[in-house]
């Protein structure tokens, strides 16, 4: 699904990394770590098309993403669902209109979208927040906010970077759910996470692999996570 | 993404679309006006052209084109010089017509000095003759020549010295107004340029937005085009309206004062600046559109 | 914020005041290009109300208080008719001078008609009397109704009919060119608090950051007052150049096509557009001074 | 330091929280957790008057949030270091500008604003990124960028929202450090976070108030955290 071939990338001056070679595989569930600055955002970014390496190869869904035009990375992005760090929304839609964004931008609003986006507020736990605007949401509504745009189009692959890093525990094992039921339908999911905990609590419920991002390189992290 | 498809996403109502991109106040005010202050200034401008155009035609055609031979002689030997005049006149390359003005229209043109009740015949009056020319003239040394040789005091009044600047002025100002009409719509085309890419950058996030859930550079694009588009034609038809109301007002040119009076549009003329709401339209779908696409690579 | 405050910090090179604020491209030269585009226009409208006024001078001193009488009459009886409507005119209200023309002068006005080596004094032409108006003018159709019954053959053609509507009309251009003056000034002080509204909204997340740093509102406001009346100052200076330029470069009046191409500033009117860009400056300042007090305290 | 009198706080709707009242001792250090949404980011925004109350009082250094005039919040935010949730900065600066902002708005750039600045730069681990601008930083670099921009006009409260959600562990040991260091020094202290283990370690260094926001009241956790 996500395969990187000595990949490196470099943002003008040393090599953030360099020589990657890694290849999640369709309906894997991987978490990514490493300490701050390491370059965890870095590589989801290479892996949805928003870098391109500065060396070696990042294929996905087969297809070199170096390769690809604007046009191709957007109907790329359809099937590739994103939670982004710093969760950007357009700040004049509602959060409903928001989460509906990925659907109205393919063209694929269909009756049956109300029901799904329903669905999935609740999932997240913004249904009383629905009609608000992204500004008036808390830290943790926006980062729940960005997971449900993220998957409303149940895209093939799920990437989030630090998705609980703005919620309470309870509310990070309710999206951790999200993310494991995902994976049970098939789909690959990525997860950029600094908290240890929430690796423990998934390990116990799907095959996660952990990769750590450390000295340039990425390693597998061992059982004693 | 083609010009056609653009042109018809434009006409179409693509609510979603345009919705995503926040409306931005006062980018849109600021283009909004700009495009009516440009079509007010179109309208006089091209008021001004047209007028000036008219008054070149008009003092081309009827006064330019047209001399008087004066014969100044004794009344006995008046006759006589005039059918010379006349014969050489009508051989003269360049001269359309000649007719020697009749008793009625020379106390006419005297009235002012005698008075109408002065018998012409008791006065030493000269002879007039009309001279109309044709297509470029006629050499008016070489007549004087002719004249000098053949009919002693035969004055040739070339009112062209006189009308020939006069003539010119009109044009330059018709130019001056049809130069003006096109700054117009370059400062319009440079200001929605300008305004786009304000409006462009102050919307990078939400491009950025916009990108990560798969949205086309056309699909962005066409949001801003289609603002653009609308914002430039609706300023502008209030501009034009405006600007023709005020010329509609601006005092009938009379026959006295006619050239100061006279800015303003005749007949079929009014359906000139109608175009200028139009023109505005294309002018901003094009330089939104080149600006939509030249950023779009940039945030890329 | 005292506006006094403002002006001093606007001389001072205040450096990190102005460096908070990002430096914004597109709405610097949106406003860079319309204060140089309206300059441009503002020293034309100039021109042409100057114009217009010095012809309206000229036309209302020098002709529109003239008028001449006619005396009709035959030779011998010219001198005592002349003397009687010479002591009418003087003591006629409103006449300020009445002189009979010379037979020089006769003859140049008629040589046209009759060249010049004609005797005059074997033609019946009329005695030309020069009547000059004073302060309100004399009343026509009484002095008319006095000449009638003393002067047999006086017949008074008065110019000011001819020449009023021509004053009128000058006047009025006059007018629209300082009424096209005010409206541009109006228009840059609308395209400016556009364009500062549009800078302070686009930087409302700047603003939030200064707030929360301890910036005071007068700090902030002072960044964008001082960009925006500087880039006003120098966008006139630019069009005011270019546009005096242009003025100079048009072909300077001639006797025969006055009007047309006498728009220009004659001596110490160049002066007058210098003024433009330090107009547009103040203009700029107090537009922005009232868009970021209002703005910021929107904001808060 | 810090008074609420009766305080309650409504964004138009029903209220948030209502009659609160706390008083925070100079030097005190207090946690605020509680669900996400349940109005840590509000409360502290009342703290430093970013907001002002729909009800009650808050008075800050004595004086009354609510009868303050713009400018007389300027001068009282130059005494409030505050961690903004979502850290924002001026993109057009460098990251050392950006910190040393609240020096150049106040007027008070001296001649050893430099080596201040430095030291501070290698508290939050960011010597290497002082030319950088602030979009350039990753989540967790922002964060403590943010932390040394609250502290560099060494101020009378401190007041952060969640200053540890995108770094990892011994990151935010590190910045706990700091902030416990502040607080010896006789700053106020005020953290919002839902990371309970950041709490444990700071009971272990300094005497710590845990309070929990929760069904529109603030109650003091008990000595289970
Ligand atoms: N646009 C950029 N230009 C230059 N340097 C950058 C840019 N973006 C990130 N960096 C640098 O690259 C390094 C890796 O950044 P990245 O965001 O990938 O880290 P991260 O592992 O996600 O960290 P965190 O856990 O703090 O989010 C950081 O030192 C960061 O400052
Ligand atoms: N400007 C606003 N307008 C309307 N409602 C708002 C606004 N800001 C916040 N809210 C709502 O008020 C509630 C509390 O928000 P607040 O940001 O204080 O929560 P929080 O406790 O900080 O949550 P988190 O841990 O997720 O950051 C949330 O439900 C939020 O949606
Ligand atoms: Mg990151
Ligand atoms: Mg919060």
């Amino acid at each position: 699904m996500i395969e990187l071939d000595r990949a490196a990338y470099s943002y003008g001056g040393d090599a953030l990394f360099a020589d990657i070679s890694l290849n999640l595989t369709p309906g894997s569930f991987h978490f990514l770590t490493g300490p701050s600055g390491a370059g965890k955002t870095t590589l989801l970014k290479l892996c949805y098309g928003a870098l391109q390496p500065t060396e070696g190869q990042v294929r996905v869904f087969d297809e070199d993403i170096g390769a690809l035009g604007r046009d191709d990375v957007a109907l790329l992005r359809r099937r590739v669902g994103v939670v982004h760090q710093d969760c950007d929304f357009l700040d004049h839609l509602s959060v409903a209109d928001n989460i509906a964004l990925p659907l109205g931008v393919a063209g694929k609003v269909s009756s049956g979208t109300k029901d799904d986006l329903t669905e999935l507020l609740a999932w997240v736990g913004l249904t009383h927040r629905r009609d608000a605007h992204p500004p008036e949401l808390s830290g943790g509504e926006r980062q729940r906010a960005a997971l449900a745009r993220a998957v409303i189009m149940s895209p093939d692959i799920v990437i989030a970077d630090e998705p609980t890093g703005n919620v309470d525990w309870e509310m990070s094992q309710r999206l951790l759910k999200l993310l494991v039921e995902l994976n049970r339908m098939g789909k690959t999911v990525l997860i950029a996470t600094h908290d240890l905990s929430l690796i423990r609590a998934a390990k116990a419920q799907v095959q996660a692999r952990v990769l750590r991002i450390a000295n340039r390189g990425v390693q597998l992290a061992g059982a004693d996570l | 993404m083609s010009v056609f498809s653009d042109l018809t996403s434009l006409l179409r109502s693509d609510a979603q679309s345009v919705q995503v991109v926040p409306p931005s106040g006062f980018t849109a005010q600021l283009t909004i006006f700009t495009a009516a202050a440009m079509a007010f200034l179109a309208v006089f401008a091209l008021a001004l052209s047209m007028a000036s155009g008219r008054l070149a035609t008009t003092w081309g055609d009827e006064l330019a084109r047209s001399s008087t031979l004066r014969i100044i002689a004794p009344q006995a030997e008046q006759p006589a010089l005039t059918a010379t005049a006349m014969r050489i006149l009508e051989s003269t390359a360049g001269v359309a017509s000649a007719r020697p003005l009749d008793a009625a229209e020379q106390q006419a043109l005297l009235a002012p000095w005698f008075g109408t009740g002065v018998d012409l015949s008791t006065l030493p009056v000269p002879q007039l003759i009309e001279v109309i020319e044709a297509g470029t003239g006629f050499d008016s040394a070489g007549l004087r020549l002719r004249l000098e040789a053949e009919v002693p005091g035969a004055v040739l009044d070339d009112h062209r010295q006189w009308r020939a600047p006069l003539v010119a002025a009109a044009n330059r100002l018709r130019t001056v107004g049809w130069v003006s009409a096109l700054l117009l719509g370059l400062s319009v085309a440079a200001m929605v340029t300008l305004a786009a890419n304000a409006s462009l950058a102050a919307n990078a996030r939400v491009i950025a937005v916009l990108r990560l859930v798969g949205a086309t550079d056309r699909y962005i694009a066409q949001a801003f085009i289609r603002r653009f588009t609308l914002r430039a034609l609706g300023g502008a038809a209030g501009g034009t309206v405006l600007g023709m109301f005020v010329v509609r007002m601006l005092p009938a040119a009379t026959d006295r004062a006619g050239f100061l009076t006279g800015l303003g549009f005749q007949g079929s003329e009014w359906l000139v600046p109608l175009t200028v709401p139009l023109l505005a339209a294309a002018v901003a779908f094009v330089a939104t559109r080149l600006a939509a696409q030249r950023k779009l690579r940039e945030l890329a």
